[in-house]
């Protein structure tokens, strides 16, 4: 029994991450209806980004995350002003493939500044057992995906709050269900483009961060984005609460079935569980966790 | 491509007849086709002798009698064209009638021609046939090509072409004889008998029919059919009326005697690109097709790039200066003949090609005179297009441009078999194997065209030069006197200003007056894209005719004219003192133009008095109401004030005439 | 999934011009508690042409759907020549011969116009996939033999110019023409009509009558079309049944329609009481 | 320009409807083809076999093959890599069971097989649509590869996990294995090519081929007037399945000659396919070609340039090439959303017009 609470919980902190990851994909998916595939790539530029300018000039990690931002922010504003502008009014998959584009440039240029090795990541995050749960419920738990939980709802819980209070987060939600309301807000539909994408780089920096103290900062953690994929066709593409209930199931689902189910089939099953998970999931529920029932119109 | 392989035989001398020839000879090559349901639909000369035949023998089930004449209304349809043959099968005669007049004009050539039967088009036909029907009594029978809406009709009197052809199908399977007896009323007919009624939309008064006999539209045909190395790998496009003598010798006398297919377009408006895709191998059009052709170009030229212009112009120049004497075989220097070659591949090809004239063996224009600029751009590109003069009386050929002969000015020397004279008068005459049999039930008018020795007025002043070409200066009655006494012929003035491209029609005015002095039409199309590229803003017609810098162009237009008038003696003293433009288009709906597009000069002296007064007075403006019908028939009217603009004159330049200053 | 088909009865098979074609019986449709439709009862008797008219929402265009099987009514019946139906799939009733064109132009943008109507002809074409992967022999003859069908139509309703033109450069006018065509392509028995004369000029209109009047005479199509000109209704039609709020308040010649009061009233806006 | 149409008339439906109505079309193709077949075999070396020549046929067809499901169906895959293994390791084990089966049916049994299996993963788009429908299909590029890797049945229990292709013949002629000679690979991979495609074009304009089109352009249109959704799809998918494997097939056995599916049938194998139909031109089979050339030879050029050019490190040069190829991908986006067919398609619009401008 503590050894299957231990695999659910640590399948919920696995999730915590994957809803960090989904979070940016629904976050850009939401303001422009782009299904961004770069969003794992990000992850990577930004953690080597990060890493990267500690290396360099041995600045303490607050300074490297605040110019790390900065970074993100520029870049968010270079793919608006290159990439997005010129290609407004194009169809989705057209889009989706110059993400696709992007995630190849980021990936050789990202190499190419900090070179492909592979970088420890650390910035004094607890490892380790925690103690504390070892000691009272005789359950195993690392710190460091304690940490990574707490950071996400953290997260979560200011982005919420972004979208719900200021001007701007109205402004974003507006501008997903109708562009005009949110051109009436006052704010451009270009600026609401950048500021969305400097927010999903943002949760990328936080995300890679995260899973680059876990296992590295290498060429895999964009790899992390295919995880992410089954997390948003579970909660679907646009909702925010089913990114976050949706990373929960599949980390739960994924490490529960490798233990359970993986050493009957051979193993190695996390790669493709979630995505059957998912999908068996959306063949009784199309419209995904927390999407509303399509009627169709003719 | 090597003459037919036909030795002709002279005994073949009816329609009939050359239709059982072609079909034995000719069986499995394409007769005629239509574009319909998206393909060209094609017939061979077997299939159209079965077709013919079919409908032959259940026309003469219905009743039609030798002698009887059948009416043929409507665009250029296969069927139509094959009605004109059964009936002369059976010794009837077809008659041709304008598809576009409306109801009333069709009553005086229907009953003039005692038409018992009529072969149309469509409902619209059918319809308008109906709605005369009581002024009718001799016609019988009204049959029918095109099915549409016409299921509910009355059908007692009323037959579609399936359905005569049906019967004459049945009598076939009854009476095994029944082939053979239509082929042997078909040798009965004789060369002598009558083909064809073609009426002739004269300027004034009422039509007269122009009868046709076998021997002049067969004798004439095979004359051109010889003079232009005609056989039976032309194709041609039919596209012209029916009822005008000039698609009759092309698309049916000519099509039979060389055995060449004949291509009839979709709708008329797709004329152009039904062309394109057929490629004409012989074609023929009045000069207003070759105008709008050229005009159509330029105004799509205009939007293009900057390079592709200059391309498109300098090879235009090229093409200009070594275009004509590499056509008619002249010495060129090597390096113009490979810049011509250049041009060839990045220009006059495509263009041809565009045009679709890229297989064309020759070209005819004839009908009025084309302008030297129009003429010599076409044969620039090396297209073989010619002159001709010719008229419904002499089954259109009077005299033709023989190749390596080319002159703008003239219409070339007398076709094979006729012989010209030029009257005292001025008048031309001529004499041929095609001069028609007579006029229709009008001895009068007949033996006042046509002298006991066969001579035939054409009612055209004009002269032989010294090169033996026949150059025709206008209508003979219209050639008239200044008060100074100097020749005014109008159409020569008009048409000088129609080579304009903003000019789509002129009228002058002068005989027996003090000056010459002109109504001007301008052309929308041309002139409205001037407007369009000059910034010219205007609401309709009527505005963009009045508008300060239209007149100005057009007052360019007219200076340019006196000059050239100035430089030739004989027409110096009819240059234009003043001109106006008018407010609206002239229109065959309102009787200002006749059916083939010709400007009635009395007609129109007689609706737009005021302004010609206002043009004689020296009034600046003139106000005017004119009544016009629109397209759907209803009647308005409109008012503007015209403005009328003086001109200056030129001293006559003695001797030097514009042709030979060029 | 219902793979199989009922066999296809004979088009208008036992029913005589006149006689009852469709029976639409006490339906109700609703959308999560909304309600669309309310209780409607009518017939569309064959050779006719039946108009169905109302105010923005009455429920026109859901009645449509009705009849052609795209939503399935959670009350009512719909008898199809003589036979009950229950649930039917749109295709389904595409193969019984109920055809249909849309308020929102519906053609499939990417093809030109002669593919778009012969895909109108895609049940009548049997072919296996094997000869289609050839294209030739008995896939090239019925493809041949269709493409002439489909060439008639165009003739007939004069869009021989944009014949391989993609629909999706064609104007409005001509974009409803085309949808028109692809919907005789299927040669139904029963031709459902939804505003096929909106946004249109008038000229667009007088055509678009004609084709209507010429098709109904023509081949003898039975037609059920929505309109929101009233001039076109009473023209064209010859019953006419009126929605507001999705019920039925009236059914009946043109003129009688035009006289009621309640109809009167739905189309000035009187509240209901 | 060179376009001299006029006096080209139809007089049948058959003509009117040919795959090059346009005789200057007909001509061309055909010259290309004779260029192909003939002349090619006689040039190419083993460097451009293998360099060149291979990867373009092989991924042509895979690229012709995801681009009838993309492009002419509307459904948008992310398992072409899958599929590609699916025929791979289904050539393996026919190879391996089946010694006398002929090479040429062992392929076409591979795109069989893989069809099949294009159909079991197509079901779910019935029901879902768009991105989701697009991410369900990784569903089966993981599922696929994890099944080949695991299961021992697949590549006959080897301890590297493996296959090779064994030495086939046709007509005498080795075609698989270390001792095939380059122009017969070539000519091989040609011949399918050039068939399958001749085939996917008369699909694609019959009956069947519009649906597909009608499915992509409006479904819900296309089923009120009788279009069967779900046949469609999975027609579609069949078919699009059938190609790739064929692909997979001849990539493995012709090309590779041995394969580990980690590598070779990755998930850059579906976004690289997927590129090529993108670039090349959704729903156009000329698009497919061009796209697979432009993907296969940029590299190939870019590298060229790079180190050999330039001389930089092979290392250095990857990252750049990488990132290049993600600019050049954008870049294309931008300059024409619609593909090199569309390129050539508006060219060949001018080149007819010439020298008018509309």
């Amino acid at each position: 029994m503590t050894f299957f609470i231990e695999t659910v919980l640590s399948g919920l902190m696995a999730g915590v991450m994957y809803s960090l990851v989904a979070l940016g994909f629904v976050l850009i998916f939401k303001a422009s209806g782009i299904f961004n595939f770069a969003q794992g790539v990000m992850c990577l530029f930004a953690a080597l980004t990060f890493v990267g300018i500690m290396e360099k000039t041995g600045v303490p990690w607050p300074v490297s995350f605040v110019l790390t931002v900065g970074v993100m922010v520029a870049l968010a504003w270079v793919i608006e002003r290159f990439v997005l502008s010129h290609l407004v009014n194009q169809e989705p998959i057209i889009l989706f493939m110059a993400t696709i584009g992007l995630a190849y440039f980021l990936e050789g240029f990202g190499d190419l500044l900090w070179g492909s090795d592979v970088k420890v990541l650390n910035i004094g995050l607890p490892s380790g057992a925690s103690d504390w749960m070892l000691d009272s419920f005789d359950i195993y738990v690392e710190k460091l995906e304690v940490v990574a939980a707490v950071t996400a709802a953290l997260l979560v819980t200011v982005l919420a709050v972004f979208f719900q209070k200021t001007r701007v987060g109205r402004a974003l939600r507006a501008v997903a269900d109708d562009h005009q309301a949110a051109l009436s807000v006052g704010i451009s539909l270009r600026s609401i483009w950048v500021i969305v994408w400097s927010v999903a780089g943002i949760v990328a920096l936080v995300a890679g961060i995260m899973w680059g103290s876990k296992s590295g900062v290498q060429f895999s953690l964009s790899l992390i984005a295919l995880k992410a994929l089954p997390v948003l066709i579970l909660g679907g593409f646009t909702s925010i609460p089913g990114a976050i209930v949706g990373g929960l199931i599949i980390g739960v689902g994924e490490k529960v079935a490798e233990i359970y189910v993986g050493p009957m089939v051979g193993g190695a099953i996390e790669n493709w569980f979630a995505y059957m998970l998912a999908l068996a999931f959306l063949l009784v529920r199309p419209q995904g966790l927390f999407g509303e029932r399509i009627i169709e119109r003719v | 491509m090597a003459g037919s392989p036909v030795v002709e035989r002279l005994d073949e001398d009816t329609f009939p007849k050359i239709l059982l020839r072609n079909a034995r000879v000719f069986a499995d090559r394409p007769s005629i086709r239509e574009k319909d349901l998206g393909i060209w639909q094609t017939w061979t000369w077997a299939e159209v002798l079965d077709e013919i035949r079919a409908f032959s023998i259940g026309l003469k089930q219905s009743g039609f009698k030798s002698g009887d004449k059948i009416a043929i209304v409507g665009a250029n349809r296969p069927r139509l064209y094959w009605t004109m043959v059964a009936a002369q099968a059976l010794g009837g005669v077809p008659v041709p009638v304008y598809a576009d007049s409306v109801a009333e004009e069709m009553v005086y050539v229907l009953q003039h021609a005692e038409v018992r039967f009529a072969a149309v088009e469509d409902q619209e036909q059918v319809d308008k046939l109906l709605s005369i029907a009581d002024r009718l009594p001799l016609l019988e029978h009204i049959v029918y090509d095109d099915t549409r809406g016409l299921r509910d009709y009355d059908h007692t009197r009323l037959h579609s072409f399936e359905g005569i052809q049906d019967e004459g199908r049945k009598a076939v399977a009854a009476d095994s004889g029944a082939i053979k007896a239509w082929e042997a009323g078909i040798a009965e007919t004789k060369g002598s008998d009558l083909a064809v009624m073609l009426y002739t939309s004269g300027t004034t008064g009422q039509p007269k029919g122009v009868m046709l006999s076998f021997d002049n539209l067969v004798i004439s045909a095979r004359n051109g059919n010889t003079f232009d190395k005609l056989d039976e790998h032309e194709e041609i496009i039919a596209y012209l009326p029916m009822a005008w003598i000039g698609d009759h010798v092309f698309s049916l006398a000519q099509a039979y005697t060389a055995g060449y297919c004949v291509n009839c377009p979709e709708s008329v408006e797709t004329v152009l690109s039904d062309r394109r895709e057929i490629a004409p191998t012989y074609f023929f059009a009045p000069p207003r097709v070759f105008e709008g052709l050229l005009t159509h170009i330029m105004v799509r030229m205009e939007d293009a790039g900057k390079l592709k212009r200059k391309l498109f112009d300098y090879f235009l120049d090229v093409a200009r200066e070594v275009g004509e004497p590499i056509l008619n075989g002249e010495q060129v220097s090597f390096g113009d003949r490979l810049k011509y070659r250049l041009g060839e591949l990045l220009v006059y090809g495509p263009l041809k090609n565009q045009m679709g004239f890229n297989r064309l063996k020759v070209g005819y224009t004839a009908g009025e005179a084309i302008g030297p600029e129009i003429f010599r751009f076409y044969r620039a590109l090396g297209l073989n297009l010619k002159q001709l003069y010719g008229q419904t009386e002499a089954s259109v050929y009077i005299t033709m441009q023989p190749d390596g002969q080319i002159f703008g000015d003239t219409v070339g020397t007398p076709a094979p078999d006729v012989e010209i004279k030029i009257a005292d008068s001025g008048e031309v005459l001529y004499r041929s194997p095609g001069v028609f049999v007579g006029y229709y039930k009008n001895e009068e008018a007949t033996s006042s065209t046509k002298t006991a020795e066969g001579w035939v007025h054409t009612g055209d002043a004009g002269f032989i030069d010294d090169r033996g070409h026949l150059k025709i200066i206008d209508r003979a009655k219209d050639v008239g006197k200044l008060q100074s006494g100097s020749l005014f012929a109008p159409k020569y003035i008009e048409n000088k200003l129609k080579f304009f491209p903003n000019v789509k029609e002129v009228v002058a005015f002068g005989d027996g007056r003090e000056f010459s002095g002109v109504f001007v039409n301008i052309d929308l199309t041309a002139v409205g894209s001037w407007a369009e590229r000059n910034n010219v803003n205007y609401a309709s017609y009527q505005e963009l005719a009045a508008h300060p810098q239209v007149y100005k162009m057009i007052e360019e237009h007219v200076d340019q004219v006196n000059r050239d008038l100035a430089s030739e003696p004989m027409m110096a003293g009819a240059q234009i003192k003043r001109f106006l433009i008018l407010h609206k288009e002239l229109d065959a709906d309102d009787g200002e133009l006749t059916r083939t597009q010709k400007v009635r000069r009395s007609f129109i002296a007689e609706r737009y008095a005021p302004l010609i007064e206002a043009l004689y007075d020296g009034s600046k403006t003139c106000h005017v109401r004119t009544e016009v019908t629109f397209e759907d028939g209803r009647k308005g009217a409109i008012e503007a004030n015209i403005q009328i603009r003086d001109m200056k004159t030129y001293e006559p330049v003695g001797g030097i005439t514009r042709e030979a200053a060029e | 999934m219902n793979a199989h088909v009922q066999p296809q009865p004979v088009p208008g098979s036992g029913i005589a011009r006149g006689d009852v074609l469709l029976q639409v019986d006490n339906v109700s449709l609703s959308f999560g508690g909304v309600k669309a439709i309310t209780n409607i009862s009518f017939d569309i008797r064959k050779g006719e042409i039946r108009a169905i008219i109302g105010p923005n929402g009455a429920g026109k265009t859901s009645m449509l759907n009705v009849i052609n099987g795209f939503y399935h009514p959670q009350e009512g019946t719909i008898t199809w020549r003589g036979e009950k139906r229950r649930k039917m799939k749109p295709y389904e009733a595409a193969s019984q011969g109920i055809a249909r064109t849309f308020q929102n132009v519906a053609l499939f943008r990417g093809m030109t116009t002669l593919d778009n109507i012969m895909t109108g002809r895609g049940l009548k074409m049997k072919k296996s996939f094997f000869w289609q992967c050839l294209h030739w022999g008995p896939a090239l003859t019925e493809e041949i033999e269709h493409r002439r069908r489909v060439e008639e139509i165009i003739d007939f309703l004069e869009i021989q110019a944009i014949r391989k033109t993609p629909v999706g450069r064609l104007p409005y006018g001509l974009q409803k023409r085309v949808e028109l065509a692809r919907a005789l392509a299927m040669e139904p028995d029963l031709l459902l009509l939804d505003e096929p004369m909106a946004g249109m000029n008038l000229e667009e209109k007088e055509d678009m009558s004609r084709f209507i009047l010429d098709v109904n005479q023509q081949f003898g199509t039975t037609i059920a079309l929505i309109e929101h000109d009233m001039g076109v209704v009473m023209d064209l039609s010859d019953r006419v049944v009126v929605l507001d709020y999705g019920r039925k308040i009236a059914d009946g010649p043109p003129e009688e329609v035009q006289a009621n009061q309640d109809v009167i009233d739905a189309y000035l806006g009187v509240p209901h009481g | 320009m060179l376009y001299r149409e006029a006096g080209q008339f139809k007089t049948t439906y058959a003509a009117d409807q040919a795959i090059f109505p346009i005789a200057q079309d007909k001509w061309v193709v055909i010259a290309f083809a004779a260029i192909a077949f003939i002349a090619v075999p006689f040039l190419v070396n083993d460097y451009w076999t293998n360099a060149v020549f291979l990867p373009l046929l092989i991924y042509g067809l895979a690229a012709l093959g995801l681009n009838i499901l993309v492009g002419y169906c509307g459904q948008i895959s992310l398992g072409t890599g899958g599929f590609m293994a699916v025929g791979a390791f289904a050539s393996y084990k026919l190879m391996t069971s089946f010694p006398e089966l002929n090479i040429v049916f062992v392929v076409l049994l591979s795109g069989g097989i893989t069809a099949l299996v294009g159909v079991m993963f197509g079901l779910p788009s019935l029901r879902i649509k768009g991105f989701y429908l697009a991410v369900a299909t990784l569903a089966a590029q993981f599922f696929l590869i994890w099944l080949f890797n695991k299961v021992g049945w697949f590549y006959n229990y080897s301890a590297t996990g493996q296959i090779s292709a064994p030495d086939r013949a046709i007509f005498g002629l080795t075609v698989t294995g270390p001792t095939a000679l380059p122009w017969v690979k070539y000519l091989f991979c040609l011949g399918f090519l050039a068939f399958f495609a001749l085939v996917a074009k008369n699909v694609v304009r019959g009956r069947i081929g519009r649906n597909w089109m009608a499915i992509r352009d409006m479904d819900i249109a296309a089923e009120l007037i009788g279009v069967r959704p779900l046949q469609t799809k999975l027609s579609a998918f069949a078919f699009s399945s059938f190609y790739v494997g064929m692909a997979g097939s001849l990539l493995f056995a012709v090309y590779l000659g041995a394969v580990e599916v980690t590598e070779a049938f990755s998930i850059n194998v579906s976004f690289l396919v997927l590129f090529m139909v993108i670039i090349g031109g959704l729903g156009s089979i000329l698009g497919s070609f061009l796209g697979a050339t432009f993907l296969v030879l940029m590299p190939i050029m870019l590298k060229n340039a790079m180190v050999d050019g330039m001389g930089l490190l092979p290392v250095f040069a990857k990252h750049v090439e990488i990132m290049l190829m993600g600019l050049l991908i954008i870049f294309f986006l931008i300059v024409e959303p619609h593909g090199l067919a569309r390129l050539w398609q508006i060219t060949k619009e001018k080149l007819r017009l010439w020298p008018f401008p509309y």
